[in-house]
């Protein structure tokens, strides 16, 4: 009896994970959103300040100003309604295509600049499912912190080496760094080593030895799979 | 003949917006306008416009219930009514044409697309907005 | 050792639990405020689409419109700097609109089947903030419950009623119950006995006298006003 307990406790634990990293899921995705969301309404108050002053002197400008208006709008709200959409799926369980190591090299593609590298290394036997998407979902974080952060960085190395029993990613780019205490941990950094920890793994992000900076992420991969 | 329509929505910008539309085409007359559930009950009551545009989320009464009011499977007399909103969120469309809604429109479907519907409702047909219809 | 490794378990998973709350409080905000500045920029497209119909024939109601778009705009965008502190500050409190009682009736109009019935009872004075969104989030989940895991219930009620110190919620369908040990608690029940605990009150839910199920909580009130 002690051990259905136990076993239903287990269980019980995994499932709330998964919950917890869902809802972390989604409350990042609020989070991309508004940044998108302000973007377009900013540019909306500044063209309607502009329509308002051009108003008077050429009416047919008013016109066309209002058009992009219009067209921004639209297409903000269009953004919004699929994100309320996900964030009213109480118990849409979404193991929705994640993406995964495989979809490294079209997240390098997306950055022109910096550059950004991708190489895999060791077995290709693919990765149980929350491991991949781990992965995936930390370099992405550290590439947004290196655009955001690395100072006058040309170029970002996403490395991915399997290892007997694990995986290991390291993102570094070549950033000026300052020297002095570490920054405070903001939420990119803790929810990375947040995933890390979830399956067991190990997190660690600083300056680089040799100057930049480097993510370093260490994940047990047959315990999982 | 002038289609009579009664705009309802809380928030003023749309109502005002909305009126601006309606009020420039040739064929359409703003008769009323309503700024809540209950108000836009009575004044639709009391002026029985060709068409009702109604919001759906307002104080008061919902869009919904105004429309079952007015248009619902009881009602002897169903008025023609197009139903506005922000999200088309299924539960809306569908207790929008449940109550008898004659028209379901996103608020920023555009004029052209607004104005067809407020004619299709008067002449006893029913438009959804196509965006809508594909999520059904 | 083992016993300071117990307490930081334990410590740990209390953490883990409010983060859990906290981010589920998050989420509930992300979504109101999705709708409140979603309805601002419909307003601002509305606005657009007038102000381009009546520009040619009437050049100073365009100016005014475009007057008009800018302060809506500049509104929302106040409004979305709240929302993004919030969603990014780990420990904000959050007492922003949340649903409360008054929304029982819309949440029952959502679901035509069951059917919900809902009754408020006793004195109209509003309730406390917190009490009032614990009322409605308990009995939204309850509802996500019997749609979910009561066997072919048909019609669900959910009454809420003031007493003297106190307001009570109970929430019972006409589900088949199975005989046997009660289910695991998952962690709608949990959740819902927490937001109960957490404002003074109780919390019980399980196989009800008659058949069916039945949630009942009781929140103290004066002890919040
Ligand atoms: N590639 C990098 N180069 C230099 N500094 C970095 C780099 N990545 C992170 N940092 C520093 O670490 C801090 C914490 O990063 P973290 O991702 O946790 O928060 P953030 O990016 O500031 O905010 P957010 O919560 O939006 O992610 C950053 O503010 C920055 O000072
Ligand atoms: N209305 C109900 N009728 C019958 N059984 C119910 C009802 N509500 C809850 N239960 C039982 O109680 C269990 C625990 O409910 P709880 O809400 O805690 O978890 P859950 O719904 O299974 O999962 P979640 O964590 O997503 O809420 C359910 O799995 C179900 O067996
Ligand atoms: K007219
Ligand atoms: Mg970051
Ligand atoms: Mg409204
Ligand atoms: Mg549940």
């Amino acid at each position: 009896v002690a051990l259905a307990a136990a076993f239903r406790y287990r269980a019980d634990v995994s499932r709330r994970r998964q919950r917890e990293i869902r809802n972390d899921e989604r409350l990042s995705l609020a989070r991309d959103l508004h940044d998108t969301v302000a973007h377009h309404v900013s540019a909306i108050a500044v063209q309607a300040q502009a329509g308002g002053v051009v108003a008077a002197a050429q009416p047919e400008r008013a016109a066309e100003v209002l058009a992009a208006i219009e067209i921004e709008a639209s297409r903000t709200l269009a953004e919004m309604r699929s994100m309320v959409r996900v964030l009213r799926e109480e118990d849409a369980v979404d193991f929705a295509p994640q993406p995964g190591v495989a979809d490294l090299p079209a997240l390098a593609r997306a950055h022109p600049s910096p550059t950004v590298e991708v190489v895999v290394d060791g077995s290709q036997h693919p990765l149980p499912g929350p491991v991949d998407a781990a992965i995936y979902r930390i370099a992405q974080e550290s590439l947004t912190n290196a655009v955001r952060h690395a100072r006058s960085a040309t170029s970002v190395a996403i490395d991915v080496c399997r290892e007997a029993g694990s995986v290991r990613l390291r993102v570094s780019d070549d950033g000026r760094t300052e020297p002095g205490p570490g920054p405070a941990r903001g939420f990119g950094l803790r929810g990375m080593a947040e995933r890390a920890e979830l399956l067991g793994g190990s997190f660690s992000a600083g300056p680089g030895p040799d100057g930049g900076w480097v993510v370093e992420a260490v994940l047990p991969v047959e315990a999982l799979s | 003949m002038t289609i009579r329509v009664v705009v309802a929505d809380d928030q003023d910008l749309v109502r005002t917006g909305l009126v601006m539309i309606l009020g420039a085409q040739p064929d359409l007359e703003v008769v009323g306008e309503a700024a809540d559930g209950l108000e836009a009950l009575a004044l639709a009551t009391r002026l029985r416009p060709d068409v009702l545009l109604v919001d759906i989320r307002m104080p008061g009464l919902d869009g919904v219930e105004v429309t079952r009011r007015l248009a619902g499977p009881d009602v002897p007399d169903p008025m023609a009514v197009v139903v506005i909103t922000t999200f088309d969120l299924d539960e809306y469309v569908l207790g929008a044409l449940r109550a008898g809604a004659r028209g379901f429109l996103l608020k920023d479907a555009g004029p052209a697309l607004l104005v067809q519907a407020i004619h299709a409702a008067a002449e006893g047909d029913a438009l959804i907005a196509p965006n809508v219809t594909r999520r059904l």
